[in-house]
């Protein structure tokens, strides 16, 4: 027991200074710096995957597959990242992308979207996320309900809702336009992992370029600090689940394009997978540090973990044991390292 | 050798052994299915990994269960990747694997559909399915023979997962059964195919109905637990119908013993069926007792209802839960 | 009473009332444009209300404020700040985790359509700290790594920054050391000549003589005196006005120590690689060791690592004869030490617990058979405590976080009085604490003595070190630079030894 | 805006004034007065069930459904209370559940229980459960794994585990004695629910009365002090990880004997029932503040709930919807009337 990191387990971690950031060049150097055993997980993990699945892991479409995995999940975990470091937390996440999936899909959207343009489904799909994020802030800031059990009961209510308005069967696409939109490529890029891409650089730079980043940062650091700063942390704990809750919309949009369905099933336990990414990467969970590059990290970790299983033929329990063992080894990696590089 | 060894609890008993065993070229199938979050699932993959192993022309990948589609596409996407000879796809969801399915089709691979149907005729080579409509029908029709007469009699229903098709339609077909006979589902409620979750359902189940003359439970998994609650009540005086088809029950249905009187079918042998035809398929070989040189496109899995009487039959395919 | 035209800020019939506690009861009282406007008043007779009152995070329930002449009313903090109020909160509300920039522009950041311009935070930030003497604070820093006197810089800049046209600053010197307070006021005569009034709280009389222009006292939420001027107002009447008694002789006598009473804590070679290096102490029983230095000369490092909270790398501790295994705070605590530290509410508290749940965490043990606590005993020992410190308001089943900064200061002490020990290691005991309780903790804190406890008490206040100490050590950049009886050294002599190679 | 509320949302709420406790009456009257909005929620409940299906819910048996109901969940929820008041979380409750149900249950263990005497395999169970405890605390408290992803790698790890031990099979219990002794009644009740009761009135002892507890409060609510105050955070941390561990050891065995099976599907999403159940109680998730008799109120809340639906024969997407509105209205509840009765 060495005494000068007794203290709080799980606050002292991972306390990373705040590194000098500049410029494009400033974002790779920090989030490779502070993630150090993040990237090494990765690397690991990918020379692991080279090892026992040669060519196959290392070919340019199975990289596009891992990729195109990580997008949907991806887009719902940055969201997640500005909730957590802002001091929440959101159970509903799932429930939310498929109660949007389905309304977007819905006879009536589909039948407009015909009519009109497909961007229809889009733009409901979106609302849909924006209302129900906007519900939950409403809830936790104004009605001051505990995070975790508003959006438990939003969890619940979401997903219900998305049952009867599809009366529990699975939407099937038809507009014409969409799917062809969503399944083709920008230089050789699906354009879902150029949707991803674009998601984890605005949140890069929402949260740590302009103010509605620093404020996030404060509202979950101190939120009492920052209300005597003049910082409305009501309204701004508002705009950040209304701002997952878009997300939650965009990675419907996503997953009905890659399953050409809106369903009441889709999404299933996404709060857990999100809420893991994020803390995995490095995100508080008691809010005030957050980081979107250890986000993406812990995406790709976990997302690659499932590649490298599947290309592996491991049995399945076997493959669950694994998963357990190596989660725990990639954060202690990242503690480890990111102490040494931070002190 | 490459004739399967059948050594009895095998899973092909029923199955023709033909020249088709004789070995071929070498085939690789992956196989995907939802998590085995209940004894069935678990039972098809065991059940599809048991049959594989009997051919030595056959290797078989078979990844993580899951319920995310999201991560099954990609599972399949991998196996485009690659370039396996076969897929043999238990989907999540139908509708939702059918544009990966089509892609895989396209890349000329040859998918085997199990279970639940794609929304497209091109996105699989052949679909082997069981008929949960035709569970509800023969147990609603099993129940209607038993009551026969007795017009005021309360029916419930135990139902699986309420949010997936396929328990709407096993519903769907034990009403329809009923309604044939002037009966209807007095209480309804739901499980999601886990003993425990039986036994919850069951317990408040039997709150709310004072009486009861017969119990139809969809999945034999979760009727452990639907066994326990009714020891724990102490009732006994419903009988009860099962589904799924696991030994277990089958035992209790032969012993005589319990409150389950019968049990309707849904074969957990479906995903081993899918490895046969995806073998055969890539072999270009046929099945064994028909004329038709090809496989065929479709194959649907009968429901029969076992009881006292023919459980004989059935119980070497049943499933272990 | 005459109200000037001139008054910036007028308050009259102010009431603020927390659930079960009236914290300002009806306060009146003016500021002018220019001039520096002290508060005094005991802990928790709602100075710190006031302010919070004044700068909008708090509503007052009754009253009324006039800004330059007109009623208003700040609803919220930010509507104070647009109409030119500034505060420095007594409980530093920064942000840790962000940088010091960052904290300094928090809620007025300087952005352009909502993209932070932070090489320009930055540089201001730099100006800021260089006006207010500290170059060695970094804007890019991590306050939350920053030392409590650093972070009170860092509220000071973020006060500057807002440019306001009253600055009200509560206990801004509870954690600064004789220099830094300096360069302090010479802001504060800058800014006044500017004509920005300043509202400034503390506890220390001589500071209020030498930088106040005229001086307010509340007492119980109510105003008693107003409009006194500084500079002439006798320090009887002052403390007499505040406490509603006499308090003349503030510390107490000293008797001398017994040169043969057994050395209780004997501390040789301590290095922690880091902070400080070779540092030697011993004390005896009976005896109190002052420890003065700068802040940020290793001080708290120094108890903190004897206590075992800290790594030691090098050393040994010796309680009573027997050497301390490393490993943490157990083996210490064991052995019959204490430690009061130096950050009350992070360091110190369970804030939403009952006072007397705070002051028996230490010595649950002995409330215990067979670990079943006795809840009554706690209560009835905590409350004889809290009567002896004068905590108020009393009631031991109060929230912590509900009481005064001044006043949870003292439930820390008492859960160390509590918990009779051998060796008593207090770090700052008497910031944030008004004349009359201070006087009370020196009394304790002679009769622990008297009663054969070795006490180390660290104070970044050299008059008190000289006052209560028996015998003073004084710390530079981790090193003890002079070891002493109290009475063989003066105050200059200290502050000579404590700037040696400062450029002050 | 009311400032003095206005601070911390989520941190804020329910913070009821220690009241003052003294003996058993002190219990009763304390636990409903800090707790009356759980309990006007519940009689609301109790009212519409009532109301809704009549005799066939105030009847004796029925409540005595939902207790037996309740009981597994609770036992497991009231190790949650220690867990989250000591400031951590565990998400692997459900899994460990299933892992000591599997164990205990191994032809193995069934044959050395038959050869001895049923009691083995509740030993059995209390050990995995507690070692499965032991290990989730040494992570967290030495290994500084965060709580949230460390229980979330147990979580896998201990699934797949009980698959593996199982080989995805329910092994049915058939040792004699063993379903005899826990289907038996004492005065009425059932031997699980008198279970259920007496690990709740030992957990509240155990938190209220003892310095254990009076740790855990101090150890969640800040762990710094906690440790400067000569409290050794860490092994606190591993005992109450263990401790709960041994709960889902407990909970195992009486989910053996309600369904004579054990299986690696047992405990599916208990994580999120018990954290539900703590924090609708009162406990605040962030640690420091607890409270076994909101949990108990909590947990019967969920259950009484779900009764109350089946009775009516409602449908599942309607139950869930309904479910999360009743969630919101018994925290609000809770929230106003706590704190009027607190002032
Ligand atoms: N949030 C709160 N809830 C309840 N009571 C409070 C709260 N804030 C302050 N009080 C009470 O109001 C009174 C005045 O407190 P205040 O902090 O203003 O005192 P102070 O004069 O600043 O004392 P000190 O010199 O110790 O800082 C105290 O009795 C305190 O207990
Ligand atoms: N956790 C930390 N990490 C890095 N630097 C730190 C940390 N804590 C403190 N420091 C630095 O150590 C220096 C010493 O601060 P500290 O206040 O502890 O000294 P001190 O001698 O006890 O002063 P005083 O007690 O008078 O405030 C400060 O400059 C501070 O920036
Ligand atoms: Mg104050
Ligand atoms: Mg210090």
């Amino acid at each position: 027991m060495s005494e000068d990191t007794a203290a709080v387990p799980a606050r002292t971690q991972g306390r990373a200074p705040a590194a000098k950031e500049t410029g494009i060049a400033g974002l790779l150097g920090s989030a490779a710096g502070r993630n150090t055993g993040l990237v090494v997980a990765l690397v690991l993990l990918c020379a692991g995957g080279v090892v026992t699945a040669g060519d196959r892991f290392a070919d340019i479409d199975n990289v596009l597959t891992i990729l195109r995995l990580a997008a949907v999940i991806g887009v719902v975990s940055i969201g997640m990242t500005f909730v957590i470091t802002g001091g929440g937390i959101d159970l509903s996440v799932g429930a939310i992308v498929a109660l949007s999936s389905v309304w977007a899909t819905t006879l009536a959207t589909q039948g407009m979207a015909t009519g009109t343009h497909w961007i229809v489904m889009v733009f409901t799909a979106l609302l849909v996320g924006g209302a129900c994020g906007l519900v939950n802030g409403v809830l936790i800031a104004y009605g001051r309900v505990v995070a975790f059990i508003a959006t438990l009961a939003s969890l619940a209510a979401a997903r219900g809702l998305a049952e009867i308005i599809s009366n529990r069967k699975t939407q099937i696409v038809n507009v014409p336009g969409f799917a062809a939109f969503f399944d083709a490529s920008v230089l050789g890029v699906p354009v879902l992992v150029v949707i991803f891409a674009l998601v984890a650089v605005g949140g890069w730079v929402l949260l740590n370029r302009t103010t509605f980043g620093r404020r996030t940062f404060a509202v979950g650091g101190n939120p009492e600090a920052a209300r005597l700063a003049g910082i409305d942390v009501r309204r701004h704990t508002v705009m950040l689940y209304s701002l997952l809750g878009l997300c939650c919309g965009l990675a419907a949009v996503m997953l009905i394009a890659r399953t050409t369905t809106g369903s009441a099933t889709h999404g299933g336990l996404y709060e857990l997978d999100a809420i893991a990414a994020v803390v995995i990467g490095g995100t508080l969970l008691s809010g005030g540090r957050g980081t979107i590059a250890g986000t993406v990290f812990g995406v790709l970790i976990f997302t690659t973990l499932s590649n490298v299983f599947t290309l592996n033929n491991l049995s399945i329990s076997a493959q669950a044991v694994a998963k357990g063992a190596i989660i725990v080894v990639a954060v202690l990696l990242q503690q480890r390292l990111a102490r040494r590089s931070g002190a | 050798g490459n004739t399967p060894q059948n050594t009895g609890g095998g899973t092909n008993q029923g199955g023709a052994r033909v020249a088709n065993d004789e070995p071929g070229k070498k085939v690789v199938i992956g196989f995907s299915a939802p998590a085995a979050d209940h004894g069935w699932m678990a039972a098809i993959t065991n059940a599809a990994k048991a049959e594989a192993g009997k051919y030595s022309d056959v290797e078989l990948k078979v990844v993580e269960g899951t319920n995310d589609v999201n991560l099954q596409i990609s599972q399949v996407e991998t196996f485009i990747n690659d370039k396996v000879d076969a897929i043999v796809l238990l989907p999540f969801d139908g509708a939702a694997l059918t544009p990966v399915a089509l892609k895989a089709m396209k890349a000329g691979i040859t998918v085997i559909n199990v279970d639940r149907e794609f929304d497209s005729p091109f996105a699989a080579r052949s679909t082997v399915l069981g008929d949960n409509y035709g569970m509800g029908v023969s147990a609603g029709t099993y129940v209607c023979d038993r009551l026969k007469g007795k017009s005021d009699a309360v029916v419930a229903e135990i139902a699986g997962i309420d949010s997936l098709p396929l328990t709407q339609d096993r519903s769907k077909g034990f009403a329809d059964a009923l309604s044939g006979c002037g009966l209807k589902v007095a209480n309804r409620v739901a499980a999601e195919f886990t003993v425990e979750s039986g036994e919850r359902a069951a317990a408040n189940l039997l709150q709310a109905a004072r009486k009861i003359d017969a119990i139809w439970n969809h999945d034999d998994d979760q009727g452990v637990g639907v066994a326990a609650a009714i020891k724990n009540s102490g009732r006994g005086e419903f009988f009860m119908v099962g589904g799924a088809g696991s030994a277990n029950v089958m035992r209790e249905i032969k012993a005589d013993n319990g409150p389950h009187k019968a049990t309707v079918i849904y074969p957990s042998t479906q995903g081993a069926d899918g490895i046969r035809l995806a073998r055969l398929a890539v072999q270009g070989k046929a099945l064994g007792d028909l004329v038709e040189v090809e496989v065929p496109r479709e194959v649907q899995l009968f429901a029969p209802v076992v009881t006292k009487d023919n459980v004989d039959r059935y119980l070497p395919t049943a499933f272990e839960s | 009473m005459t109200v000037p035209a001139a008054a910036l800020l007028s308050v009259r019939g102010l009431v603020k009332r927390f659930p079960g506690v009236t914290a300002l009861g009806g306060v009146d009282f003016d500021v002018r444009a220019g001039e520096v406007h002290c508060l005094l008043g005991q802990n928790g007779a709602g100075k710190s209300t006031l302010i919070k009152v004044l700068s909008g995070a708090h509503r007052p329930d009754e009253g009324e404020i006039r800004w330059r002449g007109e009623v208003v009313s700040f609803g919220n903090p930010t509507a104070a700040m647009r109409s030119g109020v500034a505060a420095i909160y007594q409980e530093l509300d920064l942000v840790a985790g962000l940088s010091v920039a960052d904290n300094v522009f928090l809620g007025h950041e300087l952005s352009t359509a909502g993209f932070t311009r932070r090489a320009e935070a930055r540089r201001r930030t730099r100006a800021l700290l260089d006006r207010l003497g500290h170059p060695d604070i970094a804007p890019d820093r991590d306050v939350g790594r920053l030392s409590v006197a650093h972070q009170q810089v860092v509220s000071m800049a973020r006060a500057l920054s807002l440019d306001g046209q009253l600055l009200i600053m509560d206990e801004p010197s509870a954690v600064l050391d004789p220099d830094e307070v300096r360069v302090l006021f010479g802001i504060i005569r800058e800014l006044t000549a500017q004509g920005v009034a300043v509202v400034y709280i503390s506890h220390r009389l001589a500071e209020i003589r030498e930088i106040g222009d005229r001086v307010t006292v509340l007492k119980d939420g109510r105003t008693v005196a107003t409009g006194l001027p500084a500079r002439e107002v006798r320090t009887a009447e002052l403390i007499a006005l505040m406490t509603g008694r006499d308090i003349d002789n503030v510390y107490p006598d000293r008797p001398p120590v017994d040169p043969a009473a057994p050395e209780v804590l004997v501390v040789r070679g301590l290095t922690d690689g880091d902070r400080f290096r070779d540092v030697d102490l011993t004390v005896r029983a009976g005896e109190v060791v002052g420890l003065a230095g700068l802040v940020g000369s290793g001080r708290s490092e120094i108890v903190e690592t004897v206590y075992g909270a800290r790594k030691r790398v090098g050393g040994t501790v010796e309680v009573d004869g027997r050497p301390l295994r490393r490993g943490g705070v157990g083996p210490a605590v064991r052995a019959g030490m204490g430690l009061c530290p130096e950050e009350r509410k992070s360091q110190g508290l369970l804030l939403d617990q009952a006072v007397y749940r705070n002051i028996t965490m230490s010595s649950m043990s002995s409330f215990a058979r067979f670990g079943f606590l006795d809840d009554r005993a706690e209560r009835t020992r905590s409350a004889a405590l809290t009567a002896a410190l004068d905590v108020r308001p009393a009631g031991v089943d109060r929230v912590v976080r509900g009481l005064s900064g001044g006043n949870q200061q003292k439930v820390v002490l008492a859960r160390w009085l509590l918990r009779e020990c051998r060796v008593l290691l207090l770090d700052e005991p008497t910031r944030g604490v008004d004349v009359g309780a201070r006087n009370e903790i020196y009394e304790l804190i002679r009769e622990l003595a008297t009663r054969g406890v070795a006490v180390v008490v660290v104070s970044s206040d050299v008059e008190e070190v000289l006052g209560l100490a028996d015998r003073v050590l004084v710390v530079r950049e981790g090193r003890v630079v002079h070891d002493g009886p109290a009475d063989e050294i003066d105050e200059s002599r200290v502050l000579d030894l404590v700037m040696e190679g400062h450029a002050a």
